[in-house]
């Protein structure tokens, strides 16, 4: 039945009707940071969505659709965020966005996604706005552990573990550091003697470093990204002041970071890995450290056959693990999916999806927030290794507990691709 | 009083490398009246050419040469090819060339290097030295960059002062056609001053990477602070970039240190502001000039 | 003006040079090279502030005055360059020139009011008629940088005609002028005498003699004389340091050997 | 000496110059007059390769100068003193007058400066000053003593007497013939003041719109009355 | 054509009026007939295209140069977001427009007072320590200003009598995004006719005589500093407006959207145009806004992979700057005007 003006009647017209799906496609968008500043390592996780698809594609699609993936450049400026926005809604007519990147970015288009009724799922950030307030935005979901449940399980640990160390905060000065700083507070307000912020873009972080050693801090909390855990490690090195470090999961990927230290001084830092040794932090996926794993062992098939010839990385993995949550996510919408047909999918049965997440997502009718999750490990010899179980809360005051229901022992179907029963 | 003493070590590195750049930007400004806003893709690209060598097992030190001599030929090619026909028209125009073959350099590299971060070397400890208790934050790689800039700084005073080179390429940028009555080959002073430039560009790169990671935009933070640097200086004097290095990084470093990172730069605007409010040439520029 | 003084680090530029020019008197200036005739200019229109000394116009004290403030007050100046707008049209240049009786303000501007148009027009025929005096009305559109030298010349000069002043100083208007060029500037000036006063730099001989009422000699910016061309011609200091001591023979300054 | 053939040359669509033939030989001073627009600054232009001709050419000692580029002028033994505009400003006095030196053919003797500041006295109070410092007149003096720095063979001056003071100019007239007695230099005079710049002159050439209406001795030039009154206005 | 027609013609304001209309006029037919997305594309060219155009005044009336330009248009966008954060006390729109306009004068004035005295290459610097510094700023503030993630900006309903208005010329139903493209469409019109009046008037002809020898037109009379500031202040108070219109149009106003990027490409666009024409800053704004979406879609059709693509568009970008530079160093309205003129003699 047809609505005034022609217009689909949303929900319940047949597939062909609905934006971006058509008899045996499915387009979907999203934006990344593929030129500027922001672009090494976040450009690399659209193309871990793209290998994903195109496995899936190729082994026959969901429901006989193959799924289009448009990435378009925001380069890190929300004013191009809501151009490219408006182009992947308006022009490409995606049927969702999914994995835009960027806290700022994203922010600049979360409310016309929603005006719009496109769905916007797994935004890639963990800022807690992707999905604490489904009222406002019911179409936006989050994807990885917000930085306060982080920060929380972070704060915890330091206090029950290191109950007497002076702790000293390195924050990238958004959300990110804001966050996490709120949920490691929770816990270990009166041991923290320190607190200092760095602006991304400005790579002189010996101030800040110079700051905490003069604090008297042994171990600091860094909520940073990757190219700073190479410059706080160096600049240590360089004032002499060796602390424990415990950096949140977004700062330490250990082979990136490792692979850069390794060769930052002939002489000086002969293996980076070693560098990095006693690092603390905190895994959500298993990531490429850890080939063994039958997640990363479907990850490494799937780059092998549709990524080309870089190498698979962290970040990829990212992209890959969040395609295949929208994959599950578009099986449980069913034969003709829809748009509010796949957010209601997700909010009935997105806390059972299983996947390669450690930790059970959160989804539910009252929630959009992601992974709930993660534990804290240990690097060595460039691996990460479990120091806890996997921990479980929510923002807020909710308790942190042991995660029971399994989801961090779920292992890939055979044939890679979700089953529709999920 | 470490962290002080950190902060103010810390800057004068910083400055160093700030001064470096400006280096690079007077000597250009000199030598042709152009800022070059493309010397920082110009630098990584080179940098990047330096770590390709590195990286095939080659020593530091022939990626340090290499870095250095393709500085010089791609200043000679891009004055030659870019520069030269927007030389005698209005100023605007070479400010907008530059700012397109920054944006076209950047660009290239991205496709060719990849756009993610990689890690380049440094030849000495990048350790800090100890002193008893404290803690002297300067590692061996900083002092090499100190006294790299300050050489650098010595031959480019002595080329403008004592010798007949410098002086043709004063000439010619300042008036090619009496120049060119007068004897001096223009064409070739231009080009040999963007040669020069972009090798010492390159020289300020490979300081800036050193240890540290790059990637194609890892220069673009020091172009703001390496210009206001040199005109804080007055962008004529050698010795005045290096000055002007030198307050910048160690009043930004204390900032950074003390008051918040977020106000960097805005501590920048305000000490060229009120520098430029008292002399608005710069430090170590000449009398204003007569008018009429 | 009276004992003004002027240094350049260290080069008395001017050193006690007082003056005075009366309504609709052509005053000459002259002296050798870097006597200070030009600063004289300057000081006099308010681009060097003089170390010490006054400078008085119609019994008002100006000496710390802008020079655009001056130009305000009706003293005219021409630069011994040429200090055309070069992307200007001819007509647009002289137009500027009219600037200080412009009364029309941002606003009326920026909304286009027929008081600020009206005005614009007023202009425009203002000028056109000074460019009509000065033989220069058919290059009104035309660029500056097209037209031969003397018409360049013209054009500066009518700019500073077109405002009308009280006072004009004219820095070496005849430099680089062929004789035909400068025997008709020589009448112009006259002309202009019967309007406003006039100062006057100029190293042709011919030209000051022929057209000042009084004049003043100035080297290594002392006063060493002034009076009437006749005298001054005559004065053995004069001849000492400016013009040489063939010229008492009232021929151009050359030799022949 | 300098031998000039047919020249020809134009700025876009002005002819400048058309068709100026003459001769002007070695040690002596070829006078270059005419009204203004007529030709003058163009030609001297031509000859040094700032301006390049059209048709025509210009020899130096029978060297065809129309392929030299401009640089290389200096070398040959040429020097143009270029109409006003000729100081480097943002340079000292100094610095000024040693460019003139490099460009010269033969080594320089540190003398020679010297010899400027001896000329010029207000030039050597000065010599450490940017030149923008000077007035009009003393970088008139720069220019023409740069240019004999470079001990050039053959000397074109613009209107060298632009803004001097009579004294001075009879001062530089006196030197421009002493220089041509005794070290044998050749001169292009390019001159507004016909009456001044013949009597020093040897020869005289009058351009008229480009074309040149006579060229003969000076004392004849000066003595032919119509042709005084037509083109040189005295 | 009729002596009464010619007047008008003639006559500045008349003709700025009638072009306005026209442009108007061509501005419905535009957004009527085009997307949303295309809709939205035209408000992104109104702001960039008033930003241009009071650059263009700055640098091609009155020569000075500046390179942060962007960082006054983050004031307008800030003022405009703080003006908006209460949805139901906000003031209307046009005072939103008016005050952040008015607040970025202000401080332009003061920026400019302190450029007037500084020549070149000074200027230059001390603009582009302004377009790093004031981002900051919003960082610093985050309480205010809300930090990194800045400030979301809610567009006010479409007042009845506009959407009303609107359906009456249009017959069509006004969108919230077709709405704020027409809000940016009229305010580049207003400030073009406003410029282009003032750059026929005594202001204009003032300031083009400062750009090329300030000796002389202080000796006509002209007050150097003050010409020069207030030349600054008009073009800042464009950026303030082009400010606003962004917050609008991106709905947010967050420090990374203002970084030098912004500035530089202001510039550039300007350049591209045409150094002191409104019409090439027009056309720079368009280019600056379709180029990129367009080149990287024919790199996409080509075969490129995304990242590939993306980084066509700066390439083609900085290539055709580079090459315009070069080979029109007139800009592409002051090479067409050449041409125009040779045809003609
Ligand atoms: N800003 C300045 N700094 C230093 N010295 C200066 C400055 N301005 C002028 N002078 C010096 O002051 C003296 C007077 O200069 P001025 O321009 O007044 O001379 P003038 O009489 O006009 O000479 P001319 O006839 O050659 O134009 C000159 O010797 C000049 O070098
Ligand atoms: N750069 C130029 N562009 C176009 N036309 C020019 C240019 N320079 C000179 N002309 C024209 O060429 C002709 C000859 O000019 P030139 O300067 O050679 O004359 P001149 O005899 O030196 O005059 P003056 O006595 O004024 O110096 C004139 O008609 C002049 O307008
Ligand atoms: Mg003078
Ligand atoms: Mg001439």
């Amino acid at each position: 039945a047809c609505g005034a003006g022609g217009r689909p009647d949303d929900g319940e017209g047949s597939a062909a009707d609905v934006v971006g799906v058509t008899e045996d496609t499915i387009t979907i968008g999203a934006h990344f940071p593929l030129t500027g500043v922001a672009a090494p390592g976040y450009s690399e996780i659209p193309s871990g969505h793209k290998a994903y698809y195109d496995y899936v594609n190729a082994n026959g699609g969901i429901h006989g659709r193959k799924i289009e993936f448009i990435v378009r450049d925001d380069a890190y400026d929300p004013t191009k965020t809501s151009q490219v926005t408006d182009e992947l809604v308006l022009s490409d007519e995606i049927f969702a966005m999914v994995g835009g990147l960027g806290t700022p970015t994203h922010s600049a288009v979360v409310d016309f996604l929603n005006s719009e009724k496109v769905p916007d799922l797994f935004v890639s950030s963990g800022s807690l706005q992707w999905g604490d307030d489904v009222e406002s935005k019911p179409y936006t979901f989050g994807w990885q552990p917000d930085y306060e449940t982080e920060g929380k399980i972070i704060g915890q640990w330091v206090a029950q573990h290191m109950p007497d160390a002076r702790v000293g905060l390195f924050l990238q000065d958004d959300d990110f550091g804001e966050d996490g700083e709120k949920g490691v507070r929770q816990y270990l307000d009166d041991q923290i003697v320190a607190t200092e912020r760095y602006s991304s873009g400005n790579t002189d972080v010996a101030p800040q470093i110079a700051a905490l050693q003069a604090a008297d801090v042994d171990l600091v909390l860094g909520f940073n990204t990757p190219s700073y855990t190479a410059l706080t490690q160096l600049t240590a090195k360089k004032l002499n002041f060796d602390p424990t470090w415990f950096y949140s999961n977004v700062g330490s990927d250990p082979e990136l970071v490792g692979s850069l230290l390794a060769r930052f001084s002939e002489g000086a830092v002969k293996d980076g890995s070693s560098l990095l040794d006693g690092v603390l932090t905190t895994e959500y996926i298993p990531g490429v450290d850890t080939p063994d794993n039958p997640w990363v062992e479907l990850w490494q098939d799937v780059w092998d056959e549709h990524g080309g010839d870089a190498e698979l990385t962290n970040y990829r993995v990212y992209g890959m693990s969040q395609a295949y949550t929208f994959v599950q996510a578009l099986q449980a919408a069913g034969p003709n999916p829809t748009r509010e047909g796949i957010v209601e999918a997700i909010e009935q049965s997105g806390a059972e999806f299983e996947g390669p997440a450690l930790a059970p997502f959160r989804y539910t009718a009252d929630s959009h927030m992601g992974i709930s999750g993660l534990r804290v490990s240990e690097l060595k010899d460039g691996k990460a290794e479990a120091l806890t179980p996997v921990l479980v809360t929510d923002i807020g005051d909710t308790p942190i507990t042991e995660d029971n229901s399994g989801a961090g022992n779920d292992r890939p179907p055979e044939d890679g691709i979700p089953d529709p029963k999920n | 009083m470490q962290q002080f003493l950190t902060t103010a070590l810390n800057g004068l590195t910083q400055g160093m490398i700030f001064a470096a750049f400006a280096l690079a930007l007077v000597l250009i400004w000199r030598s042709t009246r152009i800022v070059n806003f493309a010397q920082a893709p110009m630098a990584m690209i080179t940098v990047y050419i330096a770590l390709v060598i590195i990286d095939a097992g080659y020593s530091y030190w022939l990626g340090f040469a290499a870095a250095l001599l393709s500085g010089l030929l791609l200043g000679a090619v891009v004055e030659r090819v870019a520069v030269r026909p927007v030389e005698d028209k209005p100023h605007i125009n070479a400010v907008i060339l530059t700012l397109g073959l920054f944006i076209v350099i950047h660009a290239l590299a991205a496709v060719i290097f990849g756009s993610r971060y990689r890690s380049f070397p440094a030849p000495f400890g990048l350790s800090g030295f100890q002193l008893g208790d404290m803690n002297i934050a300067l590692t061996g790689f900083g002092v090499f960059s100190i006294l790299a800039v300050l050489a650098v700084m010595l031959l480019l005073v002595l080329l403008f002062r004592f010798t007949n080179v410098g002086l043709m390429m004063r000439a010619s940028a300042f008036n090619q056609e009496v120049a060119r009555l007068l004897g001096v080959r223009v064409t070739r002073m231009l080009t040999q001053g963007w040669a020069l430039a972009a090798m010492v560009g390159s020289l300020s790169g490979l300081l800036i990477a050193g240890g540290n990671l790059v990637h194609p935009a890892y220069m673009d933070s020091v172009v703001v602070f390496g210009f206001v640097a040199a005109v804080l200086g007055g962008l004529d004097s050698p010795i005045g970039a290096v000055v002007g290095g030198l307050i910048l990084g160690i009043s930004l470093s204390f900032v950074s240190g003390y008051i918040g990172s977020e106000v960097v730069a805005l501590a920048a605007l305000v000490i060229l502001m009120v520098v430029l409010l008292v002399r608005p040439g710069g430090l170590f520029s000449h009398a204003p000039a007569r008018r009429v | 003006m009276s004992e003004i003084s002027v240094n350049f680090g260290g080069i008395a530029a001017l050193s006690d040079v007082s003056l005075e020019v009366a309504p609709n008197q052509v005053l000459g200036v002259i002296g050798p090279n870097g006597a200070g005739k030009t600063t004289l200019f300057n000081v006099a229109c308010g681009f060097v502030q003089p170390d010490t000394g006054t400078l008085t116009w119609r019994d008002r004290e100006l000496t710390r005055l802008k020079p655009h403030q001056l130009a305000g007050l009706g003293i005219g100046r021409t630069l011994q360059g040429l200090g055309l707008f070069d992307r200007m049209t001819v007509l647009d240049n002289v137009v500027v020139g009219a600037d200080r009786h412009a009364r029309a303000g941002f606003f009326s501007g920026l909304l286009g009011l027929r008081r600020s148009a009206r005005e614009e027009r007023e202009l425009r025929e203002r000028a056109m008629a000074v460019l009509d005096e000065l033989g220069a009305a058919d290059h009104a559109q035309a660029l500056p940088s097209s037209l031969p030298y003397p018409e360049r010349k013209r054009v500066a000069l009518a700019r500073a005609l077109v405002s009308e002043p009280d006072l004009l100083l004219l820095d070496e208007p005849a430099a680089g002028l062929s004789g035909e060029d400068m025997a008709e500037l020589g009448g112009l000036i006259r002309r202009l005498s019967r309007r406003m006063s006039v100062m006057l730099v100029e190293h042709h001989m011919d030209l000051v003699m022929s057209v000042c009422d009084h004049i003043v000699v100035l080297d290594f910016g002392k006063n060493i004389a002034s009076g009437p061309p006749e005298r001054v011609k005559e004065d053995p200091a004069v001849l000492a340091a400016y013009l040489g001591d063939e010229v008492e023979h009232d021929r151009p300054a050359t030799t022949r050997s | 000496m300098l031998d000039i053939r047919d020249l020809t040359a134009a700025y876009g669509p002005v002819t400048a110059l058309d068709g100026v033939s003459f001769t002007a030989p070695e040690g002596k001073i070829t006078a270059v007059l005419g009204a203004n627009g007529a030709g003058k600054t163009s030609l001297l232009r031509t000859i040094s390769g700032l301006l390049r001709p059209t048709k025509g050419t210009a020899y130096l000692a029978d060297q065809d100068l129309s392929r030299v580029p401009v640089e290389r002028m200096s070398r040959l033994g040429l020097a143009h003193v270029p109409e006003g505009r000729g100081v480097i400003t943002e340079l000292t006095v100094e610095e000024n007058l040693r460019l003139g030196r490099l460009g010269r053919a033969d080594r320089a003797k540190p003398t020679d400066l010297e010899r400027i500041y001896t000329l010029f006295p207000k030039l050597a109070d000065r010599r450490h000053k940017t030149a923008h410092v000077l007035s009009g007149g003393e970088r008139q003096m720069l220019v023409i003593g740069r240019a004999l720095l470079a001990t050039p063979k053959v000397l074109l001056l613009d209107e060298p007497s632009l803004g001097l003071a009579p004294r001075i100019v009879a001062q530089i007239f006196d030197l421009l013939k002493s220089l041509v007695e005794s070290d044998g230099l050749t001169i292009v005079l390019v001159e507004q003041n016909a009456r001044s710049a013949l009597s020093i002159a040897d020869y005289g050439a009058v351009l008229n719109l480009g074309k040149l209406v006579v060229h003969d001795d000076a004392a004849v030039l000066a003595a032919d009355d119509t042709l005084r009154h037509a083109y040189l206005g005295f | 054509m009729t002596a009464f027609a010619q007047r008008l013609w003639y006559s500045t304001l008349p003709r700025h009026l009638l072009l306005a209309g026209a442009g108007l006029i061509a501005v419905i037919l535009v957004l009527e007939s085009t997307s949303a997305f295309r809709n939205g594309q035209f408000a992104v060219m109104a702001y960039m295209g008033i930003a241009a155009g009071g650059l263009t005044v700055l640098t091609g009336l009155n020569g000075q140069l500046s390179l942060g330009h962007g960082a006054f248009m983050a004031i307008g966008a800030y003022t405009t977001a703080l003006l908006l954060s209460d949805r139901d006390s906000a003031p209307p729109l046009l005072v939103v427009l008016l005050v952040a306009t008015l607040v970025t004068l202000v401080i332009g004035a003061g920026v400019g007072v302190a450029a007037a005295r500084l020549h070149g290459p000074y200027i230059a610097g001390a603009t582009l320590a302004l377009a790093v510094a004031v981002p900051g700023i919003a960082r610093y503030f985050q309480d205010t200003l809300g930090g990194e993630q800045g400030l979301t900006v809610t567009v006010p309903d479409v007042p009845g009598w506009f959407a009303d208005a609107a359906y009456f010329v249009t017959a069509n139903d006004l969108s919230s995004s077709k709405y704020v493209a027409y809000i940016g469409w009229i305010s580049l019109i207003v400030t073009y006719v406003l410029l282009a009046n003032l750059s026929r008037s005594r202001v204009g002809r003032t300031w083009r005589a400062v750009r090329d020898d300030d000796v002389a037109a202080e000796i006509a009379g002209i007050n150097l500093g003050r010409a020069r500031v207030l030349a600054f202040v008009v073009s800042t108070a464009c950026a303030g407006l082009a400010g606003a219109v962004l917050a609008l149009a991106v709905r947010l106003a967050a420090p990374s959207g203002f970084m030098l990027t912004l500035s530089l490409a202001l510039l550039s666009a300007v350049v591209l145009g045409g150094l002191g024409s409104l019409t090439g800053a027009l056309i720079g704004a368009a280019l600056l806004t379709f180029l990129p979406q367009v080149v990287t879609g024919i790199g996409l059709d080509a075969g490129l992979t995304d990242l590939q693509a993306a980084e066509l568009a700066p390439l083609v970008y900085g290539l055709t700057t580079m090459l315009v530079v070069i080979l029109a160093p007139a800009g592409i309205v002051g090479t067409a005007r050449i041409a125009w003129r040779r045809r003609r003699s």
